[in-house]
């Protein structure tokens, strides 16, 4: 039974050899003289000004923080759902548990603003946590 | 009010600040003392009956007559209106034209300076729409206006040598574009 | 110099290869979006319902030079823009081609006399392959053009030693 | 489904020559190049396939000079990415801007093996086939991100950072929608979902409960912005961030993320079939005509054509509405599907038909929505604010 | 403990597919955050106002044309309209017809290319063919009347390059018939989208006083609340005589200053045009439209700032003549010029996508900000 996860092991190198093998292909025939100019970034035809490798801004941090919260919270639910009809009533009652103890947390993030991104009606950050502007 | 009341009333105000009024009867166009210009702008744009909220154009002008063609007259006014010593000297001028939209009435006004130092004060503060236009005549004029929050060329690329629109501009033989240097004038 | 690039001499293998490779790259042209003046204007008519340049697959107007393999300058290049002109043909991946649309872009067309920013023809800081007369060139000038252009890339040799 | 490759050995007369384990990965690499190749072949035929519905909306005729009808404009297109220069700007990252594709094109087959095409016909048929396939799939945003990031481009960074905080966020209710099903169906196994929904229409889960039905709405929503597709296309936005996250990439490398983008589309499309429309069972009860597979492509490529669709009518969202519509919409939506769903499942079997009577209703009131809101446009000319 | 972001310098720069052109924005960001978008012009300077001197007045038209290139008629219009009031000469009425009925063919072609560009901003690339169909109707009507598709230098001071071809005014007339058609396809498709009016309303609000301080002009102006329209309150040309309605931001247009505002006072001006167009084409008094035109045009001295009402506002013209053929001076009070002035007032705090709609809501056209 666990030869099937075999297989996928089988597609996840042979994915990787097969861009590999595309790689080589396009090698062969593509002509390649890179010049000064034309490895400089590209900005819209302009020189840019200062690098793009910065501390970019923080909404995407919290965003992923609120993503792990419920991906841990849905991973627990998969192997709930598949016995639900098996085991009956007091799973369903104990996941309800499970969830409520969550909605907190929900309400939590929702009612701190972290869920709304950015208000559009001007310079409103909702973000407590935000370099005050 | 039509714009020769208007006029009779700035002049009345600033006395000999307002040295002449052009064609009267075509599109009557009152010629202020540069100094005063700021004065003379918050003044429209503040009395109550004239409130003048919308500068529509502020556009610079070169007096010097074209060269190859006949020497052609300035206006008639300007010549005895010409506030620098010399009045057949050739001038830089700006020309404001104002329009009120509570009033519904307009009123054109413009000043000379001298061509070796133009300086004009600036008017942004009074109409944020002046900010565009003026460093557009200093880009193509040189006219400096004094008191402008950013004052630099606007149209033409910063290395830009001269003043293009003035009657008595050559232009630049070449110019560098990244490492080959291109001809501008006719050549090919 | 890419491995196979231009290391043999014409036989019937190279000779099909060669085609087959002009081939693909003359009916897959992807402009790059790069309105400057109202030639951009005709371009946009171009591949827009009526004259609909899409029909030889050079409607994909990509907006990276690193993805298009085909610079249409369309409108007047002034001295200003022109610095800016020159780096975005250089950042262009390599078989790039280039077509000269409108006479400002050939010539300096209407300003070429007074013109003191303008550019008098783009082909002084670009290798031009294609021009196109007109002030603006009508859509089916434009579309020749990129058929004369197709014709050009048909002949090129890739595989085969330059001659 | 040990069966499939024993036959497939067997026919082969290899029963004897070699150890199974040996034929099985023998077997597996054949198919995995198969699936990849089909990938191509896919991405090929929906470029084309888009250009001329987009031709078709846009009253436009489309490629038709290469090849007869434009068939072979894509291959001409696959071609020349191939011999096109690999542009690798200095200041990027070598490595990084390298393995960016190739773990994108990972993301985007590893699904693949899990995928019941049709009776039997299944690579890796693995118990937990729907888990992997949300696992999997999520590979590809760290791809993305990793594009973003090593083109040290601003516009790559942009995008590559709308692409990370899109795609987790989408991830949430589309796991919720399908845990719905999973909670009706009791199976992970997409084998067996497909088994569970055997016998006619009435027996696909769509219908089988009103919550099910909320549930695939979810799940194509989420689903669409999964694959970055219009109106939730943030990541590589052309009118704003010039291309997004592939901005810096050239050649065979931009058309690699393309394939995965098709691949993806292809991949979700097939777990919304699974599990909501039937997987391949025909309309009809009893075994599907002329063989399960060809209805599960018939669906998929409906579910496509309708993704393409939407794409040509729909402007783009910004990225505050993209997340307000996930956290504040989907997400509690997908949990009162979620309970509802829960709550069917402990029912008997009376409840069961009680629900189903519910989801037609359910789906019927869609349908008589759906068609009012077009018919409001079709006759009435507009009078609200515009004067006439 | 606030948190330090560093901000980044972005260059929108002169080749951005929604910069409408040449256009360069240095957007700093914060993230997606944009603190300040300052537009630098003149990447497209062609220097018309030195070459105006170095022409007489009838060869200038040509090189109005290419100021506006959207709504090259306009431009004729506005210029032509100057130096007649400058000579103080006036025009037969079937050239007055004519050149209305063009003009406002024109505001109809450039409207669309609003539209169109404006919908592909947001990302909706339909409407962008639809409205492009619709506008080659109207090229191939100013094809067959002034020869050209884009640029047509069809007036003359004192009339017109030629009169009207036979047969073209039944030809305009099913146009606007079946114009009005497409234009309610369109509503369903893109007004009255959701999608749309949530990205538009209330984005890039614009208050009243400052369009006037900055001197927007036509529907950036009209859409802060503004009624004002040149055409109707500084009439020229025969613009008294018709009746039509000017579309004001406000309750009744149901949106005030913001880009959903803009968009509607667009899509309106677009219905007024064609009710204009037919008030004009209906029996139409025959004449001449070339008599009065002379080849060297003499002024006499003096100056004359003269504005008309482009599809994009104000276009004022402010003529120097010291009596030779040549003007001694042309300015050209440019709409889109004043218009782009008040961009960076307006996108401060906002994100990028709200900056790239407000962009496209503000409709400028780069040959005539840098001319």
């Amino acid at each position: 039974m666990y030869l099937h996860f075999g297989a996928v092991l089988v597609f996840l190198l042979f994915s990787v050899a097969f861009v590999a093998i595309i790689y080589g292909i396009s090698a062969l025939f593509r002509p390649a003289n890179p010049s000064a100019e034309k490895l400089t970034t590209y900005e819209c035809g302009e020189i840019p000004f200062g690098g793009s490798w910065i501390q970019f801004n923080l909404r995407y941090y919290l965003i992923a923080l609120v993503f792990l919260i419920f991906e841990v919270e849905v991973v627990f639910l998969y192997p709930w759902a598949v016995v639900l009809r098996t085991i009956g009533a007091f799973a369903f009652w104990e996941m309800i548990v499970f969830l409520a103890i969550l909605l907190v947390g929900f309400a939590y993030v929702w009612r701190k603003g972290d869920l709304s991104w950015f208000t559009p009606s001007g310079s409103g950050h909702t973000d407590a946590t935000f370099s005050g502007k | 009010m039509d714009a020769l009341a208007i006029a009779t009333m700035v002049k009345g105000v600033f006395g000999g600040a307002l040295l002449a009024v052009d064609q009267p009867d075509v599109e009557p166009v009152a010629v202020i003392e540069p100094e005063k210009v700021a004065e003379v702008a918050r003044f429209l744009r503040e009395t109550p009956g004239l409130a003048f909220d919308y500068l529509m154009c502020l556009s610079g002008f070169d007096t010097m007559p074209a060269e190859e063609d006949h020497p052609a007259r300035s206006t008639a006014a300007e010549d005895a209106g010409a506030p620098v010593a010399d009045s057949t000297e050739p001038t830089l001028g700006v020309a404001y034209h104002l329009f009120s939209y509570s009033q519904r009435h307009r009123f054109a006004f413009k000043a000379h300076t001298p061509r070796n130092n133009p300086h004009i004060p600036s008017v942004t503060q009074i109409w944020p729409a002046a900010d565009w236009h003026e460093r557009e005549a200093f880009d193509l004029f040189g006219i400096i206006f004094d008191g402008h929050p950013d004052l630099r060329r606007i149209l033409l690329p910063e290395d830009w040598v001269g003043h293009p629109l003035r009657k008595d501009y050559a232009a630049q033989e070449s110019y560098r574009i990244g490492d080959a240097c291109v001809q501008i004038a006719r050549g090919w | 110099m890419g491995i196979l690039e231009e290391r043999f001499d014409p036989n019937i293998v190279t000779t099909t290869v060669d085609a087959f490779l002009d081939w693909a790259r003359k009916s897959s042209l992807w402009p790059m979006g790069f309105g400057l003046a109202c030639c951009a204007i005709e371009m946009m008519a171009t591949s827009m319902s009526r004259y609909d340049l899409d029909r030889f697959g050079a409607s994909v107007f990509r907006s990276s030079p690193r993805q298009s393999d085909l610079l249409i300058v369309s409108g007047t290049v002034t001295l200003k823009m022109a610095s800016r002109v020159k780096r975005l043909y250089d950042q262009m991946a390599e078989p790039r081609y280039v077509i000269s649309m409108g006479s400002c872009a050939n010539t300096g067309g209407p300003y070429w006399e007074h013109g003191y920013h303008v550019l008098k023809g783009v082909d002084r800081i670009i290798p031009v392959d294609v021009y196109i007369a007109g002030c603006p060139p009508r859509p089916e000038a434009l579309i020749d053009g990129v058929l004369q252009l197709q014709k050009k890339i048909a002949q090129q040799r890739v595989v085969r030693k330059a001659v | 489904m040990q069966g499939m490759y024993e036959t497939l050995l067997a026919a082969l007369g290899a029963e004897r020559v070699v150890p199974f384990s040996v034929g099985f990965a023998a077997l597996v690499v054949v198919f995995a190049l198969f699936a990849a190749i089909m990938g191509a072949v896919v991405a090929l035929i929906m470029v084309l396939a888009e250009r001329k519905i987009s031709a078709d909306i846009q009253e436009r005729i489309g490629p038709n000079r290469v090849g007869p009808m434009g068939f072979f404009q894509t291959v001409a297109d696959a071609v020349k990415l191939l011999t096109k220069e690999n542009v690798l700007p200095r200041k990027a990252d070598s490595i990084l801007h390298y393995c960016a594709p190739t773990l994108v094109f990972t993301g985007g087959l590893l699904p693949v093996a899990a995928i019941a095409w049709s009776n039997g016909i299944v690579v890796a048929d693995l118990n937990i086939g729907v888990l992997y396939v949300v696992g999997t799939a999520s590979l590809g945003v760290i791809g993305r991100l990793m594009a973003g990031w090593a083109s040290n481009n601003k516009w790559s960074l942009l995008g590559g950072m709308r692409a990370a905080g899109q795609m987790i966020s989408y991830e949430i209710p589309n796991s919720i929608a399908i845990l719905s099903v999973i909670v009706l169906a009791g199976t992970l196994n997409l084998q067996e979902l497909s088994e569970a929904q055997k016998g006619g229409i009435h027996q696909w889960f769509v219908f089988r409960s009103p919550f099910a039905f909320v549930a695939c709405l979810i799940c194509l929503v989420s689903s669409l912005a999964e694959v970055n597709r219009t109106p939730f296309d943030l990541p590589e936005a052309e009118s704003e961030l010039v291309s997004g996250y592939h901005t810096e990439y050239s050649g065979i490398r931009w058309a690699i993320f393309m394939m995965s983008e098709y691949i993806g589309m292809v991949v979700v499309n097939a777990v919304a079939v699974a599990l909501f429309f039937g997987g391949w069972n025909g309309g009809l009860p009893g075994e599907p005509l002329l063989g399960g597979w060809i209805w599960y492509l018939l669906k998929i490529a409906a579910l496509m054509y309708c993704q393409v669709w939407v794409r040509f009518v729909l402007p783009r969202l910004r990225i505050d509405q993209l997340m307000s519509l996930c956290w504040k919409n989907l997400v509690p939506l997908g949990f009162l599907a979620l309970l509802g769903a829960s709550v069917q499942a402990l029912l008997g079997p009376t409840g069961q038909h009680v629900m189903m009577v519910a989801a037609w209703l359910t789906f019927g009131g869609f349908v008589t929505l759906l068609f009012a809101a077009v018919l409001k446009t079709r006759h009435v000319p507009a009078q609200d604010g515009i004067p006439r | 403990m606030p948190f330090k972001t560093e901000e980044m310098l972005l260059n929108v720069g002169p080749q951005h597919p929604s910069t409408h052109g040449v256009l360069h924005l240095e957007v700093t960001t914060d993230g997606e955050l944009v603190t300040n978008a300052e537009p630098t012009i003149g990447y497209l300077h062609r220097c018309f106002e030195k070459y105006a001197e170095t022409l007489t007045y009838q060869q200038i038209i040509p090189y109005t044309d290419r100021l506006d290139y959207l709504s090259s008629m306009n431009n004729n219009f506005g210029f032509v309209v100057a130096v007649e009031k400058l000579m103080g000469i006036s025009v037969c009425e079937r050239a007055e017809r004519i050149r209305v009925i063009m003009a406002e063919l024109n505001r109809i072609a450039s409207h669309l290319m609003f539209i169109g560009s404006f919908s592909n901003d947001l990302g909706a690339m339909t409407p962008f063919l639809w409205c492009f169909r619709d506008r080659e109707e109207i090229l191939k009507i100013f094809e067959e009347v002034s020869g050209a598709r884009l640029l047509y230098n069809y007036y003359r001071i004192g009339g017109l390059a030629a009169d009207l071809t036979p047969g073209i005014e039944d030809r305009i007339h099913s146009f606007l018939n079946q114009f009005e058609a497409h234009m309610l396809e369109l509503d369903d498709l893109f007004t009255r989208n959701a999608i749309v009016i949530a990205r538009l309303k209330g984005v890039g609000m614009i208050p009243r006083e400052t369009a006037i301080a900055y001197g927007l002009s036509g529907p950036m102006l009209r859409a802060s609340g503004v009624d004002w329209d040149c055409r109707r309150d500084e009439p020229y040309s025969i613009y008294p005589s018709l009746r039509f309605e000017v579309p004001v931001g406000g309750e009744k247009l149901g949106a005030l200053g913001d880009c959903y505002a803009r968009y509607l006072v667009r899509r309106a001006e677009i219905d007024q045009s064609v009710s204009l167009v037919r008030q004009c084409l209906t029996d139409i008094p025959p004449g001449d439209v070339k008599e009065q035109v002379k080849r060297n045009v003499r002024p006499p001295v003096g100056e004359v700032y003269v504005r008309t009402e482009n599809p994009r506002g104000e276009i004022g013209f402010y003529l120097r003549s010291d009596g030779s053929t040549k003007p001694s001076r042309v300015k050209v009070r440019a709409p889109s010029f004043c218009n782009m002035s008040v961009f960076n007032r307006i996108s401060k705090d906002i994100l990028v996508a709200d900056m790239i709609a407000i962009l496209g809501s503000v409709d400028i056209v780069l040959g005539e900000i840098d001319r």
